[in-house]
């Protein structure tokens, strides 16, 4: 599981640099993604989780750093033909099913576009077969190329932007919360659809979401993000075990469960960035305190959290 | 809550295999955007009336100059100033050839023994008025569509590069817009009617001159609007190209628009026109247009009221009947005005 | 939208009431008009008693077509001006009632020297409105200062230049304004030389540009003169009050300093623009207005009313036909096409029908009604008509003329002003021609004023419709335009014989009337039935609405159009 | 919002030499020059008044010129009004102009809102199609059209009011008054209808309901102050329509003002006097979208409170 | 306890371009004095108009009452009058709505906005007005309240908002407070917060809540009973601890298996298929039957009744019917009910509780 596919090193991305109104949305983050894992993304909203996304597959122009996809840094790419390849391996799934499909488009023509930009087809007839299987793939049915995705539910909509984005057989998506807007019982089958897509195709995900139950389930690995940092990252299941961050504590913490009985004993953990205290000269840095399992502290506090850290049992 | 628990035949509580498919099912019939539209559209009387009258209206300025066997241009001082006389309706007491006369009401046909029917009577130089009514309609619609399309063109262009291409492009665009802005329309219209040899091209020319400013700045709204929506981020990401997304993407969506605008930018165009001519600095005689019909009205409204009533009805009709479409368009168009 | 219909429903029923209102509108005014009638009935009576004593309220109110542009004597040069010039001032001669010049500022008669070229003038016991006299030095100080070119007066050279001894070399620059043919023999004698007799000199006397300045007064307000009604001073039988030099009203106010001040019976004239005439009618109607001129297509409905005045003006309108332009011949040069468009618009019914507001067809460039000789005997009736209406004889005219050219068609262009009445005279023009004169197509130009003067001087026009009003009372003033290199002549017109005939005129003929009218009248019919330089075509006529009590109201044929120095209010209450 | 002020005001001078430039060179295109009026002049008197206007000199030192004396407020000299500067001519004529705009605009939108109000309330009644149908013909029907009915009938045939002239007092301006604001009441009539209706349907209406205000609460103490700001905007638009609206109503009812004098400066080729009022006029305008944008800021507090939105 | 609301068999129409929507098609419950009472269901189930037509802030024009009552404090809230329904709206029950961020009118101060009801419904001055909002303030935790409350909606942050907006909904101690998906548009820190305070309030005020969501993790926090909403009709209603941990009906089963559990890793979710129904042209028989492999031939034909479970617990789904045949729920269903005592498949010893 050593086969990196996509690798983000020192990544800034700053809106309206230099001016009093500057943003930084991502503020050097670094991590990795391996070919085939699925690796989470989490945070609240406005933490840069979305800007990361959309800076990887240069909807944005980074500030600063690398964005190494298949060992090539794609923020270097400027040639059109490069641009056009790196477009079908890395492709995006987005939030909102209302608005991420043109209202005025078929649901044929959506889907093909990716095909059509890439002359994936030679024909029309093989274009039309083309977006039929994609269309059984994600569970709808060739009337459906038919229509206007007005005529679709939500969770409709959202696999036929997952078939869109399957058109061009990329090698890693990224879901930025493409089930957030959703219904708890479609969330369901998005998640189930990519499981088994990443299966089959063997697709690496970046899996970008506030909900820490469904990126737990799906996710590999996952990154905590609070205000264009990142300060934890961990394997799935030692992030919930052993989760170090204060933040990331506070985060799970907060996440209520349909579970009555649990619930009437939970207690929330708040999280305040000034309890760090974090002296002038302490260094702050993400650091490693269980294989694969790094956290944003200060020298004190890295000590004390490997004092801290449970082991899995097994 | 409660209910009796009855006895049902067993063979109702047999499980059955649902098809899954089946859920996914749309009974709805599949619409397009348009054809939604135009359903949405179809229920809204006031503008399917004013489409109706609108057509009436086009097809009369072009039939009507032919209907009654009278030329325009043709000049006939005997029949000059001759009140409306039309077969049929002269028997109900109105259009019956009756006018003023120095403030006495005379049949004017027995008095200057004519003959012909005047419809709508004629005008100072004896020229039918009915032909000329719709001759000017003609060109008020001519010079009406001419100068929308030209709003159209350039304002869509503009606006859409400008939006669009955003960044420094459109800044240095919209500084220009913000001081076009601040020029009065009327006068700039005036002088470069003023400037320019008269005529229906300087009168078109004039109104297009800042007639698109409406236009591009509501295209670039829209653009900036839909150019971050998801489904364009989508289409970069599929590597479409600029020309593309604007074509397939963005024009499609913003066209609703343009159509709602461009339905009220044709009677503004009417209205300057009419507006020009009656300051007297639009079209030249002879050409009539509803403006210079107003004109011409005007003068004599005291005692030929009919000269003036006619072209008002029409230029009146006809800005009802844009400004009602263009609602009605607004209302089937625009999302946020559905119920 | 279940009640679209009720939309639809008001839609119907306020054309509906737009209709009706406008229809119904009539029957009203119909009403009114009757009503009207029967007070004017009463009204109608009183003029009858013409010495009818007049009110005890001596105010007016006027309109005005446009603002006035300047009331200083030496600048004026548009009719409002001159108008208000001859209320508030005065000249050596004033026309009276009757439209004779008869002494004003002048005591008595001047006496002519026997060459007819020193002309001496005593002047009245008259004065300022600031109480000063008015001297002989003022006139002289007026007169200079309207030829000196540095003034820019527009009247001063035209009127002066070959009448006034030195005059057209001062107004070139050639020589001092000190020159110029005016001495103040003593306070109240004047002395005025010629440079050639003319025989209507002291006509000139009454006209604006003659009138006297006080130097002081002028010295000391220096760029201020004039500007507005307190930097100015009065010598005639009103002041100019209210006015601010820009705006839109002005009030003319009794001049008590007035040397005929007891005639005066006027107390206060309100006089506001309003420049369009339908909208004076109205005001007219409503009693906002004593007199309102009613143009255009109005004209016609008022013609009959009770209280309409037709009043016949000397302006005379014609075609000019440019005979080169760009220093090109033009189609017009030829003769026979000249005379076949004179000859081709039927000129009574462009008179009764399009103008319909008194005017006369004209077939003569000198009015009618405005040059007599010693015996009283109008111009008119010496010289007869020139150039009338035959359509017949214009088509062959015509294809004999195109036959000359080589050509079977032409298009030319009519260069007309922009007012309504004269784009309707227009098309009128473009639908005789077009339709007598095979193969001709027209082309209407329509400008300001200012723009036609300006494509008049540069002669880049076809044909073009001018017209003309006289300054003083002799037909010289019609004829002058013409001569060669005359400069309004402007259309590359010349005939040796006819400038002849206008210098004989000038010289030897100057003090023999007679013979002058006569060379005038052949002078006019080489202009026309010759040459066919110009095309008459009509003598304007203008209709006001004045109110029955409203007398007293004085005309006149040339110069400035009106005296309210002789009206009066009387049966108002 | 002091920067943004400063700003504002830079571009607004900006625009004002811009149109300045472009006025004084379209006057250049202009058929006819100033002084073709001139026509009894001769040659030698032609060229001391060129020079007194300073029209012998090229165009360049010309424009120089006129740019220095505008800088300092001097319009130049009027050539039909002799020797009159153009800034007295404009002056004696602002105060009707100025009286017909502010009370068209007041009357015109107080009156418009109050229909777009009852409209947007009372929707898809009566009341709607009543008002939405009166805003319709508002802006359907020339405002010149309008003015020739109302001086017709309310004038000339009853006798309420004056035809025209401005020698009554207030009287006067009430009848062109009506007909210029005819424009503004449609426009805001509409504005504020869909404003309003927009506003209705937002969250913070349904929490006022639900707090039990009542429907003239809503409408006056809710809905009412943020269907207004959007209305503010096309204010700027509306002003700039009355200056339309005044060169020919001015006309019809004959009163002395600026759209008249524009009017007849361009029958006469008035360059300066032309020049002056386009520059008047767009002066008023650009002034009039600053305001706005002002007034804009101090009514949304969210605009108000973080400085300016450029 | 004693019942504060009662709705009775509610039905209610939107009238559309399309054509009648069913939107609310027979609905009951109970809202006793105190509880706080869930209603979960996906998107146009029809939980938000319920509560707006308890509230009738639904458009007039649009929305029609088919048939049943709404029953508060003897009164027929269906038929009663605008203007008494005004005098009850913020003062007996008031509401928050999901989006913070709108909620609130920009252009007045939230200190305005807090005041409304109180002037509205209780005789007091300004003064004192100001001085409940300062407290109210105070209460649902905006530090500083003094000052700013003088202050505009967009200079707080959406969790704040929400606070203001509670603020608003309490200041006149209402009987019952309906939270519209209060914490949706939130973050999970932030929404447990606003669960803490909206628990905290209640305990101080004693009102009771309807709370509607469609998380089921803020369910088992906040409800004591929860109704289950699907196709414009309470499918189950419980106490919160018979909907989680002894389901009846399919629909409940699939809504609560399809969350991923966080301690148990599942090979796969268990999804509902396919979509909602739709409301313009309503199933004849079970709504969810088209979605549910636990489909009965009756379902086609006809609604299946409410059966009762327990006195507090109903269900309509024809599975509860003595003919059918027993099913197996899902395996996380059945996790569950192993916990509950009384259902089918409880093991005393494999609960936790």
């Amino acid at each position: 599981m050593s086969d990196v596919l996509l690798e983000v090193k020192n990544l800034k991305q700053y809106f309206n640099e230099g001016k009093p109104s500057e943003v930084r949305a991502i503020d050097d983050i670094s991590f990795s993604i391996n070919r085939g894992e699925t690796f989470g993304l989490v945070g609240e909203s406005g933490c840069g989780k979305s800007t990361t996304g959309r800076t990887i597959i240069r909807l944005y122009d980074a500030t600063d750093g690398e964005v190494l996809f298949n060992g090539i840094n794609v923020q270097d790419k400027k040639s059109k033909a490069g641009n056009k390849d790196f477009n079908r391996k890395m492709q995006m799934i987005f939030q909102d099913p209302y608005a991420s499909l043109n209202p005025r488009m078929k649901v044929m023509d959506i889907i093909a576009e990716g095909i059509d930009n890439n002359g994936l087809a030679k024909s029309k007839k093989e274009r039309k077969e083309k977006v039929i299987s994609l269309l059984e793939t994600v569970g709808l049915n060739r009337e459906h190329a038919e229509r206007y995705p007005h005529e679709f539910s939500g969770g409709q909509r959202q696999r036929i932007g997952i078939a869109r984005a399957l058109a061009v057989d990329p090698e890693f998506i990224i879901a930025d919360e493409p089930i957030s807007a959703l219904d708890v019982s479609i969330q369901a089958q998005v998640v189930n659809l990519l499981k088994d897509l990443q299966e089959e195709r063997g697709l690496t995900y970046l899996f970008i979401a506030h909900d820490l139950s469904m990126v737990k389930y799906i996710s590999d690995r996952i990154g905590v993000m609070y205000f264009g940092k990142l300060v934890e990252m961990a394997p799935a299941d030692e992030l919930y075990r052993n989760p170090m961050h204060a933040y990331t504590k506070s985060l799970l913490s907060a996440i209520p469960l349909p579970d009555p009985i649990y619930e009437r004993s939970r207690v929330r953990t708040p999280y305040n960035p000034k309890d760090h205290n974090y002296g002038s000269d302490e260094h702050v840095e993400f650091r490693e305190i269980a294989p694969e399992h790094f956290v944003l502290c200060s020298d004190k506090e890295f000590e004390e959290m490997k004092k801290n850290h449970v082991p899995k049992e097994s | 809550m409660k209910k009796d628990i009855e006895k049902l035949p067993q063979d109702q509580f047999e499980r059955i295999e649902i098809d899954s498919s089946h859920a996914e099912r749309i009974e709805k019939p599949s619409l397009s955007f348009w054809q939604d539209a135009w359903l949405r559209l179809r229920k809204n009387k006031a503008a399917i009336v004013s489409m109706v009258v609108l057509v009436l209206l086009v097809i009369m300025a072009l039939v009507g100059p032919h209907l009654n066997g009278h030329d325009g241009a043709a000049q006939n001082l005997r029949h000059a100033n001759l009140p409306p006389k039309m077969p049929g309706i002269e028997k109900l007491g109105i259009m019956d050839g009756v006018g003023n006369l120095s403030g006495e009401k005379v049949d004017l046909y027995a008095m200057k023994k004519v003959d012909e029917y005047y419809w709508f009577g004629t005008d100072g130089l004896g020229r039918d008025l009915f032909t000329r009514l719709w001759e000017g309609t003609q060109i008020s619609l001519l010079i009406a569509f001419v100068a929308a399309l030209i709003d159209l063109v350039i304002g869509v262009l503009y606006g859409g590069i400008s939006g669009y291409f955003g960044g420094r492009t459109d800044d240095v665009m919209q500084r220009i817009v913000e001081i076009l802005i601040g020029i009065p329309t009327l006068i700039v219209v005036i002088l470069m009617i003023m400037v320019m040899e008269p005529g229906i091209g300087a009168i078109i020319i004039a109104i297009s001159i800042t007639g698109w400013i409406g236009m591009s700045r509501i295209v670039r709204a829209q653009i900036l609007k839909y150019k971050n929506q998801e489904f364009v981020l989508a289409a970069r990401t599929l590597g479409t190209n600029d020309s593309r997304i604007i074509g397939k993407h963005l024009m499609p969506n913003v066209l609703g628009i343009i159509v709602i605008n461009t339905m009220f930018t044709i009677p503004n165009a009417i209205f300057f026109e009419a507006f020009l001519s009656f300051i007297g600095i639009g079209l030249q005689p002879p050409a009539a247009s509803l403006g210079t019909l107003i004109n011409d009205g005007f003068k004599v409204m005291e005692f030929q009221p009919y000269v003036l009533l006619f072209p008002c009805i029409v230029i009146s009709v006809l800005m009802i009947a844009f400004n009602l479409i263009g609602d009605g368009l607004r209302d089937a168009l625009d999302p946020k005005m559905k119920d | 939208m279940k009640n679209t219909k009720w939309l639809l429903l008001m839609a119907m029923t306020l054309v509906l009431s737009i209709f009706l209102a406008a229809c119904g509108g009539s029957d009203d005014k119909k009403e009114d008009t009757t009503k009207e009638d029967g007070k004017d009935g009463n009204a109608t009576e009183t003029p009858k008693k013409e010495d009818g004593e007049p009110d005890a309220e001596q105010i007016l109110n006027l309109a005005e077509s446009a603002a006035i542009p300047s009331v200083d004597s030496a600048i004026v040069e548009d009719a409002v001006g001159f108008n208000v010039l001859n209320n508030v001032n005065e000249g050596l001669y004033r026309l009276d009632e009757e439209n004779a010049a008869i002494p004003a500022m002048a005591s008595e008669e001047a006496t002519e020297s026997d060459d007819g070229l020193t002309y001496t003038f005593k002047l009245r016991d008259a004065k300022w409105s600031d109480g000063s006299p008015v001297t002989a030095e003022d006139f002289v100080f007026a007169w200079q200062r309207a030829i000196d070119p540095a003034t820019g007066s527009p009247y001063g050279p035209f009127m002066m230049s070959g009448t006034v001894k030195n005059a057209t070399a001062i107004s070139e620059g050639k020589m001092d304004k000190k020159e110029l043919g005016i001495v103040a023999k003593d306070e109240k004698t004047l002395e005025v030389t010629l440079e050639r007799p003319v025989p209507y000199f002291l006509s000139l006397m009454s006209f604006g540009t003659f009138y006297p300045q006080k130097e002081a007064f002028v010295t000391e307000k220096g760029d201020a003169y004039a500007t507005n009604s307190d930097s100015l001073l009065y010598n005639g039988p009103f002041t100019l009050t209210d006015w601010d030099g820009t705006g839109g009203s002005w009030v003319y106010k009794k001049n008590d300093e007035y040397w005929d001040a007891e005639n005066v019976k006027l107390t206060q004239i309100n006089v506001n623009v309003v420049q369009d005439s339908a909208t004076a009618v109205k005001l007219y109607k409503d009693g906002k207005l004593d007199r309102a001129g009613v143009s255009g297509d109005l004209a016609m409905q008022y013609s009959t009313d009770e209280e309409a005045v037709l009043q016949p003006e000397t302006s005379v309108f014609y075609f000019k036909f440019n005979q080169e332009k760009g220093g090109k011949e033009t189609p017009l040069a030829n003769e026979n096409i000249r005379k076949a468009i004179a000859k081709s618009f039927q000129k009574e019914d462009l008179a009764d029908v399009v103008l319909a507001n008194g005017s006369l067809p004209a077939n003569f460039l000198v009015p009618k009604d405005f040059a007599y000789d010693e015996d009283g005997k109008d111009f008119r009736d010496i010289s007869g008509d020139h150039l009338e209406y035959d359509a017949e004889e214009a088509k062959d005219l015509w294809a004999t003329g195109l036959k000359e050219l080589g050509v079977d068609s032409l298009e030319l262009e009519i260069l007309g002003g922009d007012t309504d009445l004269s784009k309707k005279m227009d098309e009128y023009f473009q639908s005789q021609l077009e339709t007598n004169l095979e193969g001709l197509t027209i082309k209407l130009k329509e400008v300001p004023f200012a723009v036609r003067l300006e494509l008049d001087g540069n002669q880049d026009y076809d044909i073009q419709v001018s017209g003309w009003g006289p300054d003083f009372q002799d037909p010289i003033s019609f004829l002058d335009l013409f001569v060669t290199d005359g400069t309004n002549n402007l259309m590359s017109y010349s005939n040796k014989e006819y400038d002849q005939l206008i210098a004989d005129s000038k010289g030897d003929l100057a003090l023999k009337p007679a013979e002058r009218y006569e060379a005038f009248a052949k002078a006019e019919k080489i202009l026309l039935d010759e040459d066919a330089a110009i095309a008459p075509i009509y003598q304007r006529g203008l209709i006001f609405l004045e109110k029955p009590y409203f007398k007293g109201l004085v005309s006149h044929p040339f110069g400035a159009d009106y005296s309210f120095k002789w009206a009066y209010i009387s049966g108002k209450e | 919002m002091v920067k943004y002020v400063g700003k504002r005001i830079i571009y607004m001078f900006i625009t004002m030499f811009l149109i300045a430039t472009a006025t004084f060179f379209l006057m250049q295109t202009l058929p006819g020059s100033p002084i073709s009026s001139y026509n009894k002049l001769n040659d030698n008197q032609k060229a001391i008044v060129e020079k007194k206007y300073g029209i012998d000199k090229p165009k360049p030192v010309q424009y120089a010129i006129y740019m220095k004396n505008l800088a300092k407020g001097d319009l130049g000299t009027s050539f039909a009004f002799k020797g009159k500067s153009v800034n007295d001519l404009l002056a004696s004529r602002i105060k009707p102009s100025f009286i017909l705009g502010a009370q068209a605009m007041v009357f015109g939108t107080i009156i418009g809102i109050l229909l777009g109000m009852i409209a947007a309330l009372k929707q898809n009644t009566f009341w709607d199609y009543g008002s939405t149908f009166f805003a319709i013909l508002g802006i359907s029907i020339p405002s010149f059209v309008f003015a020739t009915l109302l001086q017709y009938f309310v004038a000339s045939q009853w006798h309420l009011l004056p035809v025209g002239l401005w020698n009554d007092g207030w009287k006067s301006s009430i009848l062109p008054s009506i007909a210029l604001a005819m424009g503004p009441l449609a426009l805001s009539a509409r504005f504020i209808r869909t404003e309003m209706i927009e506003v209705m349907g937002s969250d913070y209406i349904t929490l006022a309901k639900a707090k039990g205000a009542n429907g003239f609460e809503i409408a006056f103490k809710h809905a009412f102050r943020n269907a207004l700001i959007p209305l503010i905007t096309v204010l700027g638009p509306v002003a700039a329509g009355l200056v339309t609206g005044s060169l020919v109503v001015e006309q019809i009812f004959a009163i002395p003002g600026i759209g008249e004098q524009f009017v007849s400066s361009i029958m006469v080729n008035d360059f300066a006097t032309i020049m002056g009022t386009t520059l008047f006029f767009s002066a008023f305008l650009i002034v009039v979208i600053f305001i706005v944008d002002i007034l804009y800021g101090v009514i949304d507090p969210r605009i108000r409170l973080s400085g300016g939105k450029a | 306890m004693s019942k504060i609301l009662q709705v009775k068999d509610l039905e209610l129409s939107f009238h559309t371009f399309a054509g009648e929507v069913k939107a609310i098609r027979g609905v009951n419950f109970d809202l006793n004095k105190g509880e706080t009472l869930a209603i979960v269901g996906e998107s146009g189930s029809g939980k938000s108009v319920t509560t707006k037509s308890i509230m009738r802030l639904l458009p007039e024009s649009s929305s029609e009452f088919k048939n049943g009552e709404i029953l508060f404090d003897g009164k027929d809230l269906t038929k009663l009058p605008e203007r008494e329904m005004q005098k009850i709206r913020g003062k007996d029950i008031s509401m928050i709505f999901q989006d913070p961020m709108t909620s609130l009118n920009p252009t007045m101060t939230i200190g305005k906005q807090i005041m409304e009801p109180i002037l509205k419904h209780q005789k007091v001055s300004k003064a004192k007005a100001r001085k409940v909002a300062i407290e109210l303030l105070n209460m649902v935790g905006i530090p500083n309240a003094e000052n700013r409350y003088k202050m505009y909606p967009h200079q707080f942050s959406g969790g704040q908002r929400q606070r203001i907006v509670i603020a608003t909904a309490l200041a006149c101690n209402p009987q019952i407070l309906i939270a519209d998906e209060p914490t949706t548009a939130l973050d999970v820190t932030i929404q447990a917060q606003i669960l803490e305070l909206m628990k905290d309030i209640q305990k101080k005020i004693d009102t009771s809540i309807i709370f509607i969501t469609h998380d089921l993790g803020v369910v088992a926090n906040v409800a004591d009973r929860v109704a289950v909403m699907y196709g414009g009709m309470i499918v189950e209603i419980g106490t919160v601890d018979e909907i989680f941990y002894n389901p009846q009906h399919p629909y409940t089963w699939g809504l609560l298996s399809s969350m991923p559990s966080m301690d148990v890793n599942e090979e796969k979710l268990y999804a509902i298929p396919g979509t909602p129904p739709d409301l313009l042209n309503p199933p004849k028989g079970d709504a969810f039957a088209l979605r549910s492999e636990y489909a009965l031939k009756i379902d086609m034909e006809q609604p299946p009744p409410f059966f009762r479970v327990s006195d507090t617990h109903y269900a309509a789904t024809w599975l509860l019917h003595p003919q059918a045949p027993q099913v197996e729920p899902p395996s996380g269903i059945i996790e569950r009910m192993r916990t509950f005592p009384g259902s089918r498949y409880y093991e005393a010893t494999g609960g936790r509780a």
